[in-house]
């Protein structure tokens, strides 16, 4: 029973940390209405940026997220603005652009394999960290520091983000424009700055993100592509659009993850994950929780 | 000569060409890609009738030609029935389970349903990865099925040469065009292109918009099966990472995209840009730039769909007509004609 | 007979009701006209009887049958065809496919589809735009469109909804001839529409609603000196402070 | 310095021309109507003006300034304030961050407290109301949110679109004594109406559009006896 209990624990560290991963993804698809099926390549690279960072300074961990998340920041906002405004701006009258989804899958494309003839197909990982392998032991349990502090991350930066968008000024320029997008430019607001701003935030938490992954995670080009599914179905499980969604969406699956292969071979988990997501899509798509937007 | 003359006789060389390509090209490399530059053709156009005329956005077709593979292959390895039963058994078994995510999915808006798309595709691959025995059947988990090549005979589906796979793939290619331009052409066709541009006057005039979009989802979802068969007797081993993959299903849509979804050329000419690009950055720069194709892959795909959103089918199209104008020296008189397109 | 009968007809959207316990009936080979001030309920009952809306209390039989969440397709094949306020016409497709959408109701056949579309377009002078592309069209021709989609799926009943808004008033008398030659082929025909002297001219019976409520029924003389429909009109009488 | 002038403008709706050759002129302090039947072209109008749209040839210059293919954001700076047809509110925000936000542009922000004091003291039931989401007000109270929301980016000119749609009669004196009432601080307000009698009867000048042309213009008391308005606007 101890070892449930201590699964569900870590299950849900986990958990948090991919509901972090998919924190941007559902910021994004809140305000622009389209889903970045590049989302987990930001991720990748992302993480690329925290390990060399991390390796080239030797600074703890954490420390890197004072490079990482500016600069992805910067990254997402000149991305929205340069390849994905063009799309926007010849398809203004249409809500959802199913073009951008197809758009964001080439930069997928571009970005894993750039970084495959870059950086070559090879695992990496941070051997050298403080946070590595280590464990809190209480009584017989055993929690993964690592993932403690990826939980922390994500409550925090949920809350951050809450906050920005319920009390700055850019934040309710942000809310207004993804309710209605024309309504706001008549207030003023421009609607591809605020689309900038968003996707740069929401590119910025991938960063975040990938800093708490890259102290016990393999880094390789294509791990994005496994936290962009897990994403897709995190976001719709909590409901596309909301915040508090995502986290919950993303510990409902690190629970799954940790728990079922108690009862059964790992990989069946993945298919019961598969399961659970067709059903919420097919039963209630507007997510577990029924909320559209709680921001 | 009138346009429609030199049209004609465009068709009938090309039709000389592909019929007589295997007697002129001898090195069995070079058909081997060709085959499969065909397959990726075939595949698009079966995507289309879905992807294209239905207007939405399937992105896991892959499990259909895993399901195709996996049921012609299973069939004859462990029953000895023909792969040519066993192709139409994996279509019929294809066309349900496509009904069956078509069903409740074609209600969804453009981006829910891309992802129940994905979502059952890599659903079923994962299924297919984890099952070593279903019953009496055995999927082999991971590992996959191997055909071993003793059997030769048309029968079996299975020949010595390329030769054979080059012309059954290429009447396959033709079928599936002719398909397209007949329903395109057909009260189905109509419908199709009806409810996907506005739904809500289709329905007003008489369009059963989801019934429409079930058919060809359908029809799609068994032709794409089709293909998986193919694919299987044609390299004799298959796994569910290679005919189930999430980069299949991608592929196959976004070269139908990039050519044009919605037009009947335009995939096959996806195809047909597309993958010789690939192939040829493949061969000569795998191993010292390895994933360059995807990148030139990707970069395509985002220029296309800001600069040619409605595919390269369009602008090529346009030089085709005036290349007609100009050798056949007439002014052109613009048919407008309904646009199947 | 009644062709159409409404029975206190109620739609709700949220705390808003948008149509309050409506009842009419047309009778077959009628032309009835609606009108109402904007925002007054009548797109929606107009949608509540062309199947997009269920209504919320109330019925409404179409030759007799009950229609009440019955799907648009469906009404369609059975007889009863629409336009729409905001015209939605496919508009990559050329005019003579766009109405050859609406024939395939009453066909398989793509060739006698094209030849039922091509009647339509002649009967409303409108074959020599058969080959431009809808989206290519002035706006009274899109409301023509509109129309030749609707007749091309031979209907019983058609239910225009404001088809002459945004028309000039030489298009406007046209479509009113257009509407009268229809009636007269036996269709039986329910108009919804702002322009008073198309109305005027066109209605053998005219029904006002206000707030989702009728508020007066009659002939078009009728309904024009009611004493509440001038009122509903001009609002109460306003005098600047 | 001419206030708002519109010369020669067409303006199309995709492929179909829906304004032709229309001009008009709003000086400061008036009230302006627009008014015609539906289709005219008057919301076109009005949002070619606030650069939604833009028009394919033709000028429109505010206080001296081209703006004819400036974006509605820096449009809102120079002072020319849209309230939507049918209000367009953020629904799902509250009546007070929907006033905040109707102070985003530069010239307003600075202002957003006083502003607001102003407008609570013009529409005392939004103060009642501040916390409430907006989706959960009833129409009128919206249009008032939606008015606020306008006064809120103080405007130069204040162009409202058709605020009496969808609304009882009772509430539509309401809003437009409030009209009357912002007109008379000072604002100069151009208004596009259905309502044809309400409109005309607080403007002191008036343009009716029809098929996207200006059909007639002149003094607003002298449009109301005009017999074509008469039988074609008023129904008499």
């Amino acid at each position: 029973m101890i070892y449930i209990l201590e699964d569900a624990i870590n299950g849900v560290l986990m958990g948090s940390i991919y509901g972090l991963t998919a924190l941007g993804l559902t910021l994004i698809f809140g305000v622009l209405k389209v889903i970045n099926f590049a989302h987990g390549s930001l991720l990748m690279v992302g993480m690329y940026a925290a390990y060399w960072a991390i390796i080239l300074t030797g600074v703890h961990p954490y420390v890197a997220l004072i490079v990482v998340a500016p600069v992805m920041y910067l990254f997402g906002y000149y991305l929205q603005d340069i390849v994905i405004k063009p799309i926007f701006k010849a398809e203004k009258d249409v809500r959802e652009p199913i073009t951008v989804i197809i758009v964001t899958t080439g930069v997928w494309y571009i970005l894993d394999n750039l970084t495959l003839l870059i950086f070559g197909p090879t695992y990496r990982n941070i051997q050298d960290n403080p946070l590595r392998g280590k464990m809190l032991e209480i009584g017989e349990m055993f929690i993964s520091v690592p993932k403690l502090w990826g939980f922390v991350t994500a409550v925090i930066t949920a809350a951050a983000i809450f906050w920005f968008l319920q009390k700055t000024r850019m934040g309710r320029a942000i809310r207004a424009t993804s309710l209605d997008r024309e309504a706001a430019s008549l207030m003023g607001i421009n609607q591809f700055k605020v689309y900038n701003v968003a996707f740069g935030i929401g590119t910025a938490t991938a960063g975040i993100a990938a800093v708490t992954l890259v102290p016990f995670y393999n880094i390789f080009p294509t791990v994005g592509v496994l936290f962009d599914i897990k994403g897709f179905i995190i976001v719709v499980l909590g409901g596309l659009g909301s915040i508090g969604g995502a986290i919950l969406g993303g510990i409902i699956i690190g629970l799954i993850e940790s728990i079922a292969p108690q009862f059964m071979t790992a990989t069946w988990t993945e298919a019961i994950v598969y399961g659970l997501f067709l059903v919420v899509l097919f039963v209630k798509p507007s997510g577990l929780f029924g909320v559209k937007y709680d921001w | 000569m009138t346009r429609k003359n030199i049209n004609t006789s465009a068709f009938i060389l090309l039709g000389f060409v592909a019929f007589g390509l295997p007697l002129l090209l001898r090195s069995p490399t070079y058909l081997h890609i060709i085959i499969l530059l065909y397959l990726y053709a075939y595949l698009t156009t079966s995507w289309n009738l879905v992807g294209g005329f239905a207007g939405v956005l399937p992105l896991g077709h892959s499990a259909f030609i895993g399901i195709g593979a996996y049921a012609s292959t299973i069939l004859s390895l462990q029953y000895g029935i023909s792969p040519w039963i066993g192709m139409i058994v994996g279509g019929i078994l294809a066309a349900i389970v496509g009904i069956l995510i078509g069903f409740p999915t074609f209600k969804m808006r453009g981006a829910y349903f891309a992802l129940a798309t994905i979502a059952f595709g890599e659903g079923i691959r994962v299924m297919v990865e984890n099952i070593d025995n279903l019953g009496p059947l055995n999927i082999n988990g991971p590992r996959g099925l191997q055909i071993p090549p003793t059997n030769i005979g048309f029968g079996n589906y299975m020949f010595a040469s390329k030769e054979p796979y080059y012309y059954i793939i290429l009447v396959m290619l033709v079928g599936v065009l002719a398909l397209t331009y007949f329903i395109s052409r057909s009260k189905l066709g109509y419908y199709l292109n009806a409810g996907g541009e506005e739904p809500e006057a289709a329905m007003s005039l008489g369009v059963n918009v989801a019934q429409a979009k079930l058919i060809a989802m359908a029809m799609s979802s068994f032709l794409t099966a089709l293909a998986g068969t193919f694919y299987a007797q044609f390299t004799l081993y298959i796994h569910p990472k290679s005919v189930m993959s999430l980069d299949f299903s991608f592929e196959i849509a976004f070269i139908a995209l990039i050519g044009g979804r919605g037009s009947i050329a335009g995939p096959v000419l996806g195809a047909l840009l597309l993958r010789p690009v690939s192939d040829f950055s493949r061969i000569y720069f795998g191993s010292t730039l390895p994933g360059l194709h995807l990148i030139i892959f990707g970069t395509v795909l985002i220029l296309v769909m800001i600069f040619q959103p409605r595919g390269l089918q369009e602008p090529l199209s346009k030089f085709y007509n005036t290349l007609l104008d100009r050798i056949s020296g007439q002014t052109p008189q613009r048919e407008v004609k309904h646009e199947y397109s | 007979m009644n062709i159409l009968e409404i029975n206190n007809l109620v739609k709700d959207f949220g705390g808003l009701r948008a149509v309050d316990t409506l009842s009419l009936s047309i009778e077959e080979g009628e032309i009835l006209g609606m009108i109402g001030p904007n925002g007054a309920g009548k797109s929606t009952a107009f949608n509540c009887i062309a199947g997009v809306y269920a209504p919320t209390k109330g019925d409404v039989y179409f030759t007799g049958k009950k229609i009440n969440g019955v799907r648009p397709w469906n009404l369609c094949k059975n007889g009863l065809a629409r336009t729409f306020q905001i015209v939605k016409p496919f508009r990559s497709k050329s005019v003579l496919y766009n109405v050859m959408v609406g024939s395939f109701v009453t066909t398989d056949k793509t060739a006698v589809a094209e030849e039922k579309a091509l009647n339509v377009l002649k009967i409303l002078s409108f074959e020599n735009k058969k080959d431009e592309r809808a989206g290519n069209l002035t706006i009274a021709e899109l409301k023509r469109l509109e129309v030749a989609r609707a007749l091309a799926t031979e209907p019983k009943l058609l239910l225009f909804d404001e088809v002459m808004a945004g028309l000039r008033p030489a298009e406007v008398d046209e479509m009113v001839q257009i509407i009268k030659n229809l009636r007269d082929q036996g269709i039986t025909i329910f108009v919804i529409e702002h322009i008073m002297r198309a109305i005027m001219a066109l209605s053998d019976r005219i029904v006002v609603i206000h707030f989702g409520k009728k508020i007066a029924e009659g002939s078009p003389q009728e309904v024009a000196s009611d004493e509440n429909v001038i009122k509903a009109y001009l609002g109460d009488e306003y005098v600047v402070s | 310095m001419s206030f708002l002038e519109v010369k020669n403008i067409d303006v199309f709706y995709g492929d179909v021309q829906v304004i032709f050759d229309l001009s008009l002129e709003v000086i400061e302090g008036e009230v302006v109507s627009i008014i015609g039947g539906n289709g005219a072209g008057k919301s076109t109008l009005l949002k070619t003006i606030s650069g939604l749209m833009n028009p394919a040839r033709g000028e429109i210059l505010f206080e001296d300034a081209f703006i004819q293919s400036t974006p509605p954001e820096e449009i809102v700076e120079h002072g020319i304030i849209q309230v939507p047809e049918g209000r367009r509110l953020f629904t799902l925000m509250s009546v007070k961050d929907n006033l905040i936000i109707g102070a985003y542009n530069s010239r307003a922000e600075k202002k957003v407290d006083t502003t607001m004091e102003d407008v609570y003291s013009l529409l005392p039931k939004l103060r009642e109301r501040e916390s409430q989401l907006a989706m959960t007000l009833s129409g009128g109270e919206q249009q008032m949110v939606a008015i606020g929301r306008g006064l809120m980016a103080r405007p130069k000119l204040l162009m409202l679109d058709e605020p009496s749609l969808g609304l009882a009669p009772i509430l539509i004196k309401d809003i437009f004594q409030t009209v009357r009432k912002i007109a008379d601080q000072g604002t100069t307000v151009l208004l596009v109406e259905q309502d044809v009698k309400h409109s005309l009867s607080l403007s002191d000048r008036g343009y009716v559009l029809e098929h996207g042309r200006i059909a007639m213009e002149g003094p607003a008391d002298e449009l109301l006896n005009d017999p074509h308005i008469k039988t074609a606007y008023l129904g008499l």
